[in-house]
């Protein structure tokens, strides 16, 4: 055990650095996209690379440090669920407010390339 | 196994929170300003983590699991709001 | 260098602080309803941040759920079922300037003034420089003696049993006249019966799908943060509030015909009844077991006193279950997940079987 | 009698969760996970797994690992420089559209797996899932082909071929 910590602990190190990396990456995505349907993929940077990864890393920190005792398996336990509620979650949420968007016509997809499903809305394929 | 040196990582984090806050209270559209506030929530989720870790007191991170769940709760609300349909169904 | 970087907690005070402040001066002005929910859970969030970092866990897991999550829920769905612009002109501009600006100031002089009279010190954070109450009552409630403890090593759960059992009991029966009232108005109402069908009503088949693999688990995690409650933060109001996120995530998602199917308003009030029965159990059972023994005890007693030599066991094979509170912290969580399901429930009846009704009372 | 068959996988699942999210195994928390789980399970059971036997098909497990690591070492990575690469250029070279993917899965859990995958994997978001389950829209930052087999290549066939073997 007392080999495999430092190695969790840089691995954990390295993971908390990917996510400092991914948010500062995505606030910066964020303010300069044109419009929301371009932010959401900001958002989903922001949501895996920038909360998913860190906290992955810090549960296998947490693993190494022996000075917290039996405590230190609460914090990892508890930080690999918040993780894994974080990946099943946040692409639901992102899909369920784009989809709302999109047909509410709250955002507008503007500078677009193509868009197949505003052509099938328009040949009553899809009733929304 | 030291966490003193986590400290150097929190300074980007805030940054990001802020350049989300300035999306929040930008945001044109509400959609925008929805998807900000959940990316401070999961850059929030991130950092309590990281705090409960530096700070060295590991018993306060229950928080974080719980902030993940009402953020996307908030998701579901507004898109339900969005949708304009009855609330029930 | 690094004594910059130790500041860092208050940096992100300030920051916190000041986002929230600005997020409640938008919140005020704002004439389109739902802008302002969203700024005032953007003001939520950071709050739940400070409280975080002045470390007050317990707070921070009631605070998340009630002003993130069930505040925006309810203001919304006021919204949606009224208007979404406000009706009066709005502040001037003028005038929310100054406003803006006093808060402002005052929050900066606050602060100023907390730190300068070392209520806040710079040395360590939190301070160490613990104030005489606070010593006093980690030195009674933390100390392993059953005659002056709760046997409970988590602190707030320690005080509130001994020491804070009454307020608390009266503070929780605010929340429970609150749902009586809401039962007392909605007395004629009921959800329609109608079949579910999955096709037509609720949201996208992710969503669905999605809510069905993590409802299990929300609940669960809500069960070990009510259960745990006399060893790390946590206890029955705040797994009750996590746990009550699938009951929204039911009515929202699928919808409330599916909701149903798993417990009508009924059942939530006989299951809420039950519960209110278990708090009302843990707060006299050791009162009770005085009498029938015919001992002197109190009510909201845990362990033994000096005058009042009887209690709960604190522990069972070496498990440390701190006498009542194991029994307070299951009821609890039981009787706040079932008061918030009917309050979502009575909120999803459709406002044409409301109107119905008014009509037959006005007649 | 099948109410109980599945709430035994969600039981065995949710006491997972409760012992990681404790991260201790005392008895009391034993004990407590154990009937919590239980009474989960009867209540969610019907709700959560439609067929109990395809947990018991060890090979799903296996395949689960593989999708994981490919999904978590190759195409986030592979995503996530993508995006990264397009919002730190000054010029932003964005082309963003809707197009039309074909699916061909059996399962509700396939479909959420894949879209789930497409949507955590920067630069796709699943905007709707076609009302038949055959077809998903999804929003892409940089439209290369309006083609729904092409795009399908694209974005979705790997996902798609592991989804079937653990899900389906």
């Amino acid at each position: 055990m007392n080999l495999l910590n430092p190695v969790l602990t840089i691995i954990g190190y390295v993971l908390v650095g990917i996510g400092a990396f991914c948010q500062v990456v995505a606030g910066i995505g964020m303010n300069r996209f044109p419009n929301f349907f371009v932010r959401l993929h900001a958002a989903t940077i922001c949501a895996i690379g920038g909360s998913f990864v860190p906290i992955i890393g810090c549960s296998l920190i947490a693993l190494s440090i022996e000075e917290f005792g039996v405590i230190r398996f609460f914090l990892a336990g508890a930080g690999f669920v918040t993780a894994v509620f974080l990946l099943i979650l946040a692409p639901v949420g992102s899909h369920l407010l784009a989809k709302a968007a999109y047909f509410s016509k709250a955002a507008v997809l503007y500078p677009k390339a193509v868009d197949l499903l505003e052509e099938d809305v328009e040949r009553g394929e899809i009733r929304e | 196994m030291t966490v003193e040196y986590l400290v150097y990582f929190i300074p980007f984090y805030i940054v990001g929170l802020v350049l989300y806050i300035v999306r929040a209270l930008k945001g044109p559209t509400l959609p925008d300003m929805v998807l900000a506030i959940d990316c401070m929530g999961y850059v929030l989720a991130a950092l309590l983590v990281i705090f409960s870790l530096y700070l060295g007191s590991p018993l306060i991170i229950a928080c974080a699991i719980v902030l993940t769940l009402w953020i996307y709760a908030l998701d579901v609300y507004m898109s339900k709001y969005l949708e304009k349909k009855e609330l029930g169904e | 260098m690094s004594d910059l970087y130790s500041l860092t907690p208050y940096v992100v005070l300030a920051v916190s602080a000041l986002a929230s402040t600005i997020a409640v001066y938008l919140a005020i002005i704002e004439r389109d309803l739902i802008k302002a929910v969203l700024y005032s859970a953007i003001q939520s969030t950071f709050y739940a941040l400070i409280f975080y970092l002045l470390m007050v866990p317990d707070i921070v897991l009631v605070y998340i759920p009630v002003a993130v999550g069930l505040l925006p829920a309810i203001l919304i769905i006021a919204v949606k079922k009224t208007e979404k612009y406000e009706d009066v002109g709005g502040v001037p501009r003028t005038t929310s300037i100054i406003v803006l600006l006093s808060v402002t100031v005052f929050t900066l002089i606050a602060g100023y003034l907390l730190v300068v009279s070392h209520a806040i010190t710079f040395d360590v954070f939190p301070s160490l420089d613990a104030r005489l109450l606070a010593k006093w009552f980690l030195a009674t409630t933390l100390w392993w003696n059953r005659l002056f403890s709760s046997m409970s090593p988590e602190a707030v759960t320690a005080i509130v049993w001994d020491y804070r059992g009454l307020d608390t009991y009266f503070e929780t029966s605010v929340m429970y006249l609150a749902i009586i009232g809401a039962l007392a108005i909605a007395r004629y109402l009921d959800i329609p019966r109608k079949e579910y069908r999955e096709d037509v009503m609720g949201m996208s088949i992710i969503g669905k799908m999605s809510t069905r693999v993590i409802m299990p688990m929300i609940i669960i995690v809500a069960i070990s943060i009510a259960l745990h409650g006399h060893l790390t933060p946590g206890g029955g109001f705040q797994g009750g509030v996590t746990g009550a996120v699938t009951v929204s995530l039911l009515i929202f998602i699928f919808s409330v015909y599916f909701a149903t199917r798993f417990f009508k308003i009924s059942i939530a009030i006989l299951l809420r009844i039950i519960g209110l029965a278990g708090i009302v159990l843990s707060a006299t059972i050791v009162a009770i077991i005085g009498f029938l023994i015919g001992q002197p005890a109190y009510i909201f007693q845990n362990q033994p006193k000096i005058i009042a030599q009887i209690g709960l066991p604190y522990e069972i094979g070496g498990n440390l279950i701190s006498g009542t509170l194991l029994l307070f912290n299951t009821s609890e969580f039981l009787a706040v997940l079932m008061g918030f399901a009917i309050l979502f429930l009575l909120l999803s009846i459709p406002e044409e079987n409301v109107l119905e009704v008014i009509k037959g009372e006005v007649e | 009698m099948s109410r109980i068959i599945r709430a035994i996988p969600v039981a065995i699942l949710t006491f997972i969760v409760y012992i990681v999210f404790t991260g201790s195994a005392t008895h009391f928390d034993i004990v407590t996970g154990v009937i919590g789980a239980v009474i989960v399970g009867i209540v969610f059971g019907s709700v959560v797994i439609t067929n109990t036997y395809k947990f018991l098909q060890l090979q799903r497990y296996f395949w689960g690992l593989a999708y994981a690591l490919y999904y978590f070492f190759i195409a986030e990575v592979r995503a996530h420089y993508d995006v990264i690469k397009r919002i730190l250029n000054p010029k932003m070279p964005i082309n963003p559209g809707i197009v039309k993917i074909p699916i061909d899965v059996a399962s509700d859990y396939s479909i959420l797996a894949v879209a789930n995958s497409i949507t955590n994997t920067p630069g796709t978001v699943t905007v709707y899932v076609h009302p038949n389950k055959k077809y998903l829209y999804i929003n892409w930052i940089d439209v290369v082909t309006r083609e729904p087999e092409e795009a399908r290549k694209a974005i979705s066939y790997v996902f798609e071929k592991f989804a079937k073997k653990v899900f389906d």
